[in-house]
Parts: C-alpha cells; structure tokens; sequence
C-alpha cells in the first residue's frame, strides 16, 4: 500500500465499439515510457455497440491506489460530438480548470477550456475505417499529449504496437496521432 | 508427522479383507460341492460376485467360507448342478 | 481381430482377487461380477472413477477396501470430467494405462448426463462402463432414467411410465469410436469387448446389463439367470459399434429372428417388479422389443 | 532485505487482471487448465487459451461444459499429480459448489481465480464480493487482491502455498470483477528463468497420485467409523493454522525474489497510532486508503487494516489491532441474508464490548463508492463515537440517491 498522489484523471466519452477503452489503456502504455504510471478502467455495463460508454485513466507520477470511477474529469475526452447532448457536461467536469478535447471539425463553447481537433475526417483520409466505423481514438489521443502534456507523443505512438495488429495500420495510426497532435485547436 | 503422511494414513484406503466385514455370518445357506460331479469347468469362479471361489492350478475349486455370502449364484449357474445350497445349521 | 477370449485362458486369473472378499455388497451382486469380468479383462491394472452409487459403498470401510486397483470417489454428478482430467495429467506423464470410469444407470443417464457428454464429444481417452442395475439402488430402488417401462420402483410404485433411455444409442450419436452394450451373464463377450475397446484411443463406452436381485425383487441367486433371459428373450440386445461398423454380437445373433427368443414371460415372471403386468402390458413390451430389434438391425445396415 | 536471493529480472507491463492472472498461470508452468466462459472471469481462459496455441504453455485446455465439469476436471488432474488452474465468477463458482468441498476435502493442491461478481436476480455482471465468500466453509485459502499486481502474485504464490506438505489444500484467489479484472495497470512480471528457480514443478507424490499400474491406494470410500471424518476435518484445521505461517514464508521469499513486500494474511496501514480502524478487502482497499490519508490530515486518528486471506482467518492479526483501538468500521461489499456483511459477522465476534463498532454494507450490486464517500462514512462513524461513547452498529446499509 502506497500513499496518495497527484494523479491526472481522464474520462473518455464515446459510443460503444469507438476504441474508448483501447484509448484509455494506450494512454497508461505511454504514462509508462514515459516514467509515470497509470490505469485504465473500462465501464461495463448492458449495453452495446452505439450505446453512451464511458472509459476512465488516472495518471499519476506514482502508482495509482485509487479504484473507484473517475466521476469528475481533469481532463474529458469526446470521441463523437454528438454524445454532448446526451450528458451533462458540468456532471463531469472536475473544476474550471478542467480540459475538454473533442472530435469535432468546428468550435465548442461549453464553459470550459475546450479543444477541438476533426479525428473523423484525419481517419478518412488515412483510410482508418474498419468495418464502417471511423478510428478517432487515435487522432484524440494525439491531441490529448499536445493539449496536456500529461503523456509525451513519442510515447503514445511507441506504444500503438501493443495494441495495433498489423503493422501498415501501427504506422497509419502513429500518422494520426501525428495530424492530431498538430492540428487541435483551441475554442 | 507431516500432514501428507497424516492423510495418507486416514483419507487413503488400502486392499484388505473384509473391509466389509466377515460376510460369511450373512449366510443362511452354504454352497457345497459336490467334487464327484464337478467337471472343474470354472463357471462358479467366473460369475462368483464375492470372489470368494478360487479355482485352483489343478481346477479344482475351493470356497471360502469366511466371506462367502451364500447367494447361489454358483449353484444356480453350474452346468452339472455339482453345488448344493445347504442351509446352515445355527451352531 | 483378436480371438476370442476363453475360459481357459482365464485360468490363470483362478486365485487372483480382483476384488478382495469380504465386501459390503448384497449377496449376488451384478457389480462385482461385471467388476471383476472388467479387471480380468484389463489384467488388473487400471484405475477407476467411480462417482455415488452402489459402487461407493460396495469396497467397505476405509482405511480399507476391496478394490485393488487405484480408485477415485468422486460426486455423483462429475465422473467423466473428473477422469478427464485424470486422464490428461497421466498421459502427460508418459502412463498409457486405462482411465475407466465405473458408474451406475443414475449417475450416467440422468445426474452426469451432461459430463458424460462433453467428455465423449471432446473423445477423452476414458473407457466408461456403465453398470446398469436399472433403477437407483443404493438410494433404495428409485427410479431411473434407465428403469425399465412398467418396472415398480419406490418412486413409480405402479410401474413406471417412461421407456428406458438407450443410452449406449445417444453416445454412438456422439461420434465417439467406439460403443457396445454388453451383459454380465455373457462374460467373454463383455472381456472381448473391454480389449477390443483398448485397442482404440479415446472415449470408449459400454452399457453393461446388470440385473440386481433386491431392486428387481428376485432371488439372490437369479442375477446370472436374469441377465441371460434379458438377452434370450430379446430384450437386451448386444451389439458392438467399433470405428464406423455396426455388429449385433455373436451371443445375441439368433435372437434376431424372434421366433427363436425365448417367451418374454420367462423373464418378466422372475421378477417381482414385473408382478403387476398384465398379459396386454407384456404384449405392448414385446413390441417395443420388436421395434428395439428393428432399430437395431437397421443401424447394422447403415454402419456396415 | 536479505541478499541471499538475487532480485529477479522484472519486465514492466500493462495489463489488465484476467491477464495479469493469465501471466501467472503461464509462468508457473501450469499443466491441465480447465474453464467454462462466464463474465469477467472470461478474458483469463481465453488469454490461457492463446497461450496454449502460440506455444508459450505447454498444457492441456480443456474446453468443459460447465463450471462443475471445470473444477471436477482440474480435480481429476490434480489427483493425476498435474499442476492444475480453472477460473470463475458467481453463477459460475456456485455451480462449482460441490466439487469446491470435495477438491479441498480430497487434499490435492489446486489455485483457482475467482473474479468476484454479483450473484443474480436480477442479472448483474459487476463487482460483489458474496459469491467468494460464499464458499468460505468449504476448505479453500481464500485471498483478496487489491490491485493487478497483486492478482498476479497471489496467483503465482498460491502454487506454492497449495502445494507445501503442511498445507495441501486448494487456494482461490479473488480479484474484483471490472474493476480488476478489466483494469489495466503497471505490473512487474519476473522473467521464466528465476520463477522456475523459486517454483519446481510439482511434486505429484505429494500427498498421493492416483494412476494406472500405480499404488493401489482409493480415496473417498466410507469411513468404518464416523470419527475418521471428524479427525480429517481436524487435519484440515491444523493445516489452515500451518498455512497462516507458510503464507508468510512463502510471501517473504517471495520478496526477496521480487523486492515486493506483502504483509502475510493482513496489511495494517497507518495503524500503529491509529485509535480508530477501517477494515476491508479487495480492490476498494485503494480507496479507503486514500480516504484514511485525508482524515489523517484532518485530524483524524484512523488507519486501515486490509484483509489479504479470509481463509485461513486471520483471527491474531484482527484481534491484535482491534483490541487496542477506540472503534471498528467494516466494510463489506457482500450481504449474508439475514445476518448482514460478511466479513462484518466475522469480525464482530473479535470485537470487544468497550470498543465501537460498525458494519457498512456498500457497493452491493457493483455500485461505485468512491473514496470522498468512505471518508465521510468513516467521519461520521468517527464523530458519532466521539460523542456518545460506545456504539454498536452492526449493519449500516449505504445506499446512494438513483435518479430513478
């Protein structure tokens, strides 16, 4: 047993088969290489494919003690725009300080410091679509390290081989997180 | 003693006689052969369920009334009635 | 083919004790016959999984038994998966001896009918007998999925109502490579059978007839009797499916033609769980008989 | 620590708790594996399973159909001398019911994971921790893990507690279903080479094998005499109170092999001065924890002791802490009808009359509490003792407001 420490905790908001889970673990892989530690928690519940899933990750400078859900955000994660209208966003969010970055080709203004980066057309156009669904995790993933510098982009793309089958779509998607870390804008 | 010898001792069960007790007493009739008839063919030994009938080098065959139960299965499954269920006589 | 075993050969089995005497079994035990048939079949060395039954009580007291073979009690239910597993762990060792798993009618047709059959489907190198006294004996006579139509049982106190679940025909379905259905009073053929069985990997089955003097209300002495009128009047039919071929076994062969069974009343009217049949329930037993032969013979052409 | 073992080669992974457990069955070189799918234990055989195919583990993968057969097969391994691993969960664990005394009673070495889950109606995949301690009468060891890298090493460790001759009983280890199970976490992995050093293969003489052309040995036949039982039941005893000392010989090599130390049966976290302590298992231990921390800083004189192994029960290490302390609160995410938390019942039996006492009864169903919410049950149960003396509380449910 450990004491507490000042850890990052991320929830990442998604409909289910978007990647929201493999998203979170590929965060605490690269919190890894980068000398932190992490964890990556799943929601599970009845629900499938299309239903409103949430994915938790707490990074932390020392091993993460904690179990419990992420109930408000440091930082939130939004794979599709649309699931916004579904949550209450001030339910989420753990202080004015709290980060935003959602998929999205146009602005948000949500009351909080929020970013938008367009993961849908990024995956389209390296042809990261698979079995009709548009991979956006990684293109927010990128985001995520140029937004919070919680975890480093060398990191996050060391660690898609883990998690990535083949090897043309660990280099397709290293590419994404590449365009999604250089093209998140602010508000 | 260590635990696995302990154990050994008391949850592993060894061959023995009688580990059903000395089932001869449960007889109320007793097989008696009739060595002038028997042919030694060995169908006694072979349907005996007690394996109470040995049959011999010489194929002779020879009960063992210390656990024989008396069921008759012997006498009933002779091919030359050479057994006789007799009853026992209460001592 | 291997010839045919024979008495003579037997012999030099005449003063070993396969089962030890003095057991806890009923005077004219079917179980011990057919175990000590199965023993002299597989020379005596083999291991057994027995689940509840008769056969848990039979060997006596611990730290003492009759069985002179290494033995597994195990619940009712879980025979087949147990030497399953069993018989993994010893193979993984290099021991190639039998894994024979010796289970009554209730424990095989009815409680472990589920791991009987996950472990013939995934064709575990197990030989499983199944003694069937065709009831639940050691609960005292209840019935069973294997009981006969008609038969008293404590639970069908008027006959009971089911037909006898075949389930040597329900295993032969699960492609396994072999199955036979065989009879205590025919030992050579059910130790024929047993080697056959050896000579073949994977999950072997035999459904072996054994009338039970107390559970069939009869005389001590009638278990042998009973068994073979089963098979003279045609109502236990042997037969033997061996990778793909289909073969009604020598002893049962001139019951083929019915005129030559002996009158199923023979049978009946030895046991005092038939006692309250009448002539017309004979009759319809006769032709489910019939119909069984018919069955049978058919299964003869297809795995030809 | 000693010098004497040289730390082993540790690789840092990311994995969740099934694989964490999956990783640990690989390295102890498990011979037979048999499982039957159930939620959240699944992702353990089916890691197991790639394992088998790809080569990493050479074993046996029996594919049964249902968790009786599960555990019935891995106990006919067990009893042919093989080193033996099934999983489960809930419905799973309770069909397993029978088999589970009749493994233990047996006396061969076997480790099952149990990936805790509600037991229905209504459905309910999520964490509880009922069906574990369902089975706690049964002769298992029972441990709780609290975090991934913990179910990997309670894993590993159980081969070598279950298979110690002064033991020879079966182990299940405990891990919170999702919030474990599914959790993926930094773990250090030791390499091959050094856990095949600190684990032999198994002994299958020990206590007997079962085998063709073997000793003609039979287990299970009716005792002659009813008092055998009673004696076994003895052994069975004495070998749980061996095992308290084992598992703490076991967990300190296991230290010196890994630089990783456990307490034994119990870990007491800030208890030394504490006046007041909380007490729990599993997962949520984190939690607490980080709720015992805050109280610290409020003044509060609190500690927690975690509950490594129900089984054997850790009765001196309970009694040692409680006796000394001003108040009790329990924390069980399980529910004994009719009588309340588990480990609540349990515990309150070693609870002396002067000292306050509390059973909370909380996430049932799976339902999260988070560490802000033991901070305030513990406050207030705190507070109210301050205030008016002693208390006695024996069931307290925490129930949280639902939207509908």
């Amino acid at each position: 047993m450990g004491s507490m420490a000042e850890v990052t905790e991320f929830i990442i908001l998604g409909r289910g088969g978007q990647g929201g889970v493999t998203a979170a673990r590929i965060l605490v892989s690269a919190a890894l290489k980068d000398g932190k530690w992490g964890q990556a928690i799943p929601e599970f519940g009845a629900e499938r494919r299309g239903a409103v899933v949430k994915s938790y990750a707490r990074i932390s400078d020392k091993p993460v003690i904690l179990h419990s859900n992420v109930r408000k955000a440091d930082v939130l994660v939004v794979l599709i725009a649309n699931v916004l209208d579904l949550v209450n966003i001030d339910d989420l969010m753990k202080d004015k300080d709290s980060i935003m970055i959602v998929n999205s080709s146009t602005p948000i203004r949500t009351g909080y410091r929020t970013y938008y980066v367009d993961a849908t057309s990024i995956s389209e156009k390296l042809g990261l679509v698979i079995a009709g669904w548009h991979i956006v995790s990684t293109p927010l993933l990128g985001a995520v390290a140029k937004v919070t510098g919680v975890v480093s982009l060398d990191s996050i793309i060391n660690s898609l081989p883990e998690f990535v089958g083949r090897e043309n779509l660990v280099k397709l998607n290293a590419e994404a997180v590449k365009m999604g870390y250089e093209s998140v804008r602010g508000e | 003693m260590k635990t696995a010898e302990k154990l050994r001792g008391l949850l592993l069960s060894t061959p023995a006689e009688g580990a059903g007790g000395r089932t001869g007493t449960w007889r109320v009739y007793r097989p008696v052969v009739n060595y002038s008839k028997c042919t030694k063919c060995g169908i006694c030994w072979l349907y005996c369920p007690e394996n109470v009938i040995e049959w011999l080098e010489d194929k002779n065959i020879k009960i063992n009334y210390d656990y024989c139960k008396g069921c008759g299965i012997c006498a009933d499954v002779c091919p030359v009635k050479a057994i006789d269920m007799v009853k026992e006589e209460v001592v | 083919m291997m010839s045919m075993v024979t008495i003579t050969e037997l012999h030099k089995y005449g003063r070993t004790k396969f089962i030890m005497p003095g057991t806890a079994a009923c005077p004219g035990c079917p179980l011990q016959v057919g175990m000590r048939q199965l023993a002299m079949a597989l020379d005596g060395k083999f291991v057994m999984v027995i689940p509840a039954g008769c056969s848990s009580v039979i060997p006596g007291s611990a730290p003492y038994t009759a069985y002179t073979v290494p033995v597994l009690h195990v619940p009712f239910a879980s025979s087949p998966a147990v030497a399953s597993g069993l018989v993994r762990a010893v193979r993984q060792r290099n021991n190639n001896g039998p894994v024979v798993v010796w289970a009554g009618d209730g424990a095989t047709a009815d409680i472990g009918f589920a791991t009987l059959s996950g472990a013939a489907y995934r064709n575990e190198d197990i030989l499983y007998v199944m003694a069937d006294n065709e009831a639940y004996m050691n609960t005292g006579i209840q019935a069973s999925g294997t009981t006969s139509w008609m038969a008293w049982t404590t639970t069908s106190p008027k006959g009971k109502t089911e037909d006898k679940k075949d389930v040597a025909l329900i295993m032969l379905m699960h492609k396994v490579p072999y199955v036979a259905t065989a009879s205590i009073a025919y030992p050579m053929d059910f130790i024929d059978k047993v080697r056959r069985a050896m000579q073949v990997r994977g999950f072997r089955f035999i459904h072996l007839h054994s009338p039970c003097p107390p559970g069939w209300k009869m005389d001590d002495s009638y278990t042998i009797k009973a068994a073979r009128l089963a098979v003279e009047t045609g109502a236990w039919i042997l037969w033997e499916y061996n990778q793909g071929r289909l073969t009604i076994s020598p002893p049962s062969i001139p019951y083929k033609d019915k005129p030559r069974r002996r009158p199923l009343e023979e049978y009946i009217k030895i046991q005092g769980r038939f006692s309250h049949l009448k002539p017309e329930d004979i009759k319809l037993m006769e032709e489910k008989i019939d119909r069984q032969w018919d069955l049978i013979l058919k299964l003869t052409e297809i795995f030809k | 620590m000693s010098k004497q073992i040289p730390l082993a080669k540790q690789a840092r992974k990311v994995l969740v708790g099934d694989h964490a457990v999956a990783e640990a069955v690989k390295l102890a070189r498990v011979n037979v594996i048999s499982a039957y799918p159930i939620t959240p234990q699944t992702l353990i055989v089916e890691r197991i399973s790639e394992m088998i195919e790809r080569g990493e583990l050479r074993a046996d993968y029996v594919r049964v159909e249902s968790e009786f057969a599960a555990l019935a097969t891995v106990y006919g391994a067990a009893a042919g001398g093989a080193r033996a691993f099934t999983a489960t969960s809930s419905h799973g664990l309770f069909y397993m019911y029978e088999m589970l005394w009749w493994a233990a009673a047996s006396r061969v070495p076997l480790v099952m994971a149990v990936v805790t889950r509600v037991v229905g109606p209504p459905w309910n995949i999520h964490d509880e921790h009922t069906d574990l301690l369902a089975i706690r009468d049964s002769g298992w060891i029972i441990g709780m893990a609290q975090n991934v890298q913990e179910a990997f090493d309670m894993t590993l460790t159980a081969f070598k507690i279950s298979e110690n001759e002064k033991v020879l009983l079966p182990v299940a280890i405990g891990l919170d279903g999702f919030i474990l199970s599914h959790t993926a976490e930094p773990l250090d992995v030791p390499s091959q080479e050094d856990v095949d050093t600190w684990l032999p293969p198994r002994n299958s003489r020990i206590p007997y094998t079962i085998e063709p052309g073997g000793e003609s040995i039979t287990m299970g036949n009716l005792p002659g005499n009813d008092v055998y039982h009673a004696i076994l039941k003895k052994y069975m005893d004495e070998s749980m109170e061996s095992a308290k000392k084992v598992i703490a010989e076991v967990y300190d090599e296991y230290g010196k092999l890994t630089g990783r130390n456990y307490g034994s049966l119990t870990e007491c976290y800030r208890c030394s001065d504490a006046k007041y302590v909380a007490i729990s298992m599993g997962a949520w231990s984190g939690d607490i924890l980080n709720a015992v921390d805050r109280l610290r800083d409020e003044g509060y004189p609190i500690g927690l002791l975690r509950i490594r192994y129900i089984r054997p029960f850790p009765e001196e290490d309970i009694s040692g802490w409680i006796n000394s302390m001003k108040g009790v609160i329990v924390f069980d995410r399980d529910y004994s009808a009719g009588m309340g938390g588990v480990l609540a019942s349990e515990i309150g039996g070693f609870v002396p009359s002067n000292v306050s006492f509390e059973g909370v009864l909380a996430g049932l169903g799976g339902f999260d509490v988070s560490a802000d919410e033991f901070r305030v049950i513990i406050r207030e149960f705190i507070d109210k003792v301050e205030h008016e003396g002693t208390v006695r509380i024996r069931k307290y449910w925490y129930i949280p407001e639902i939207g509908r």
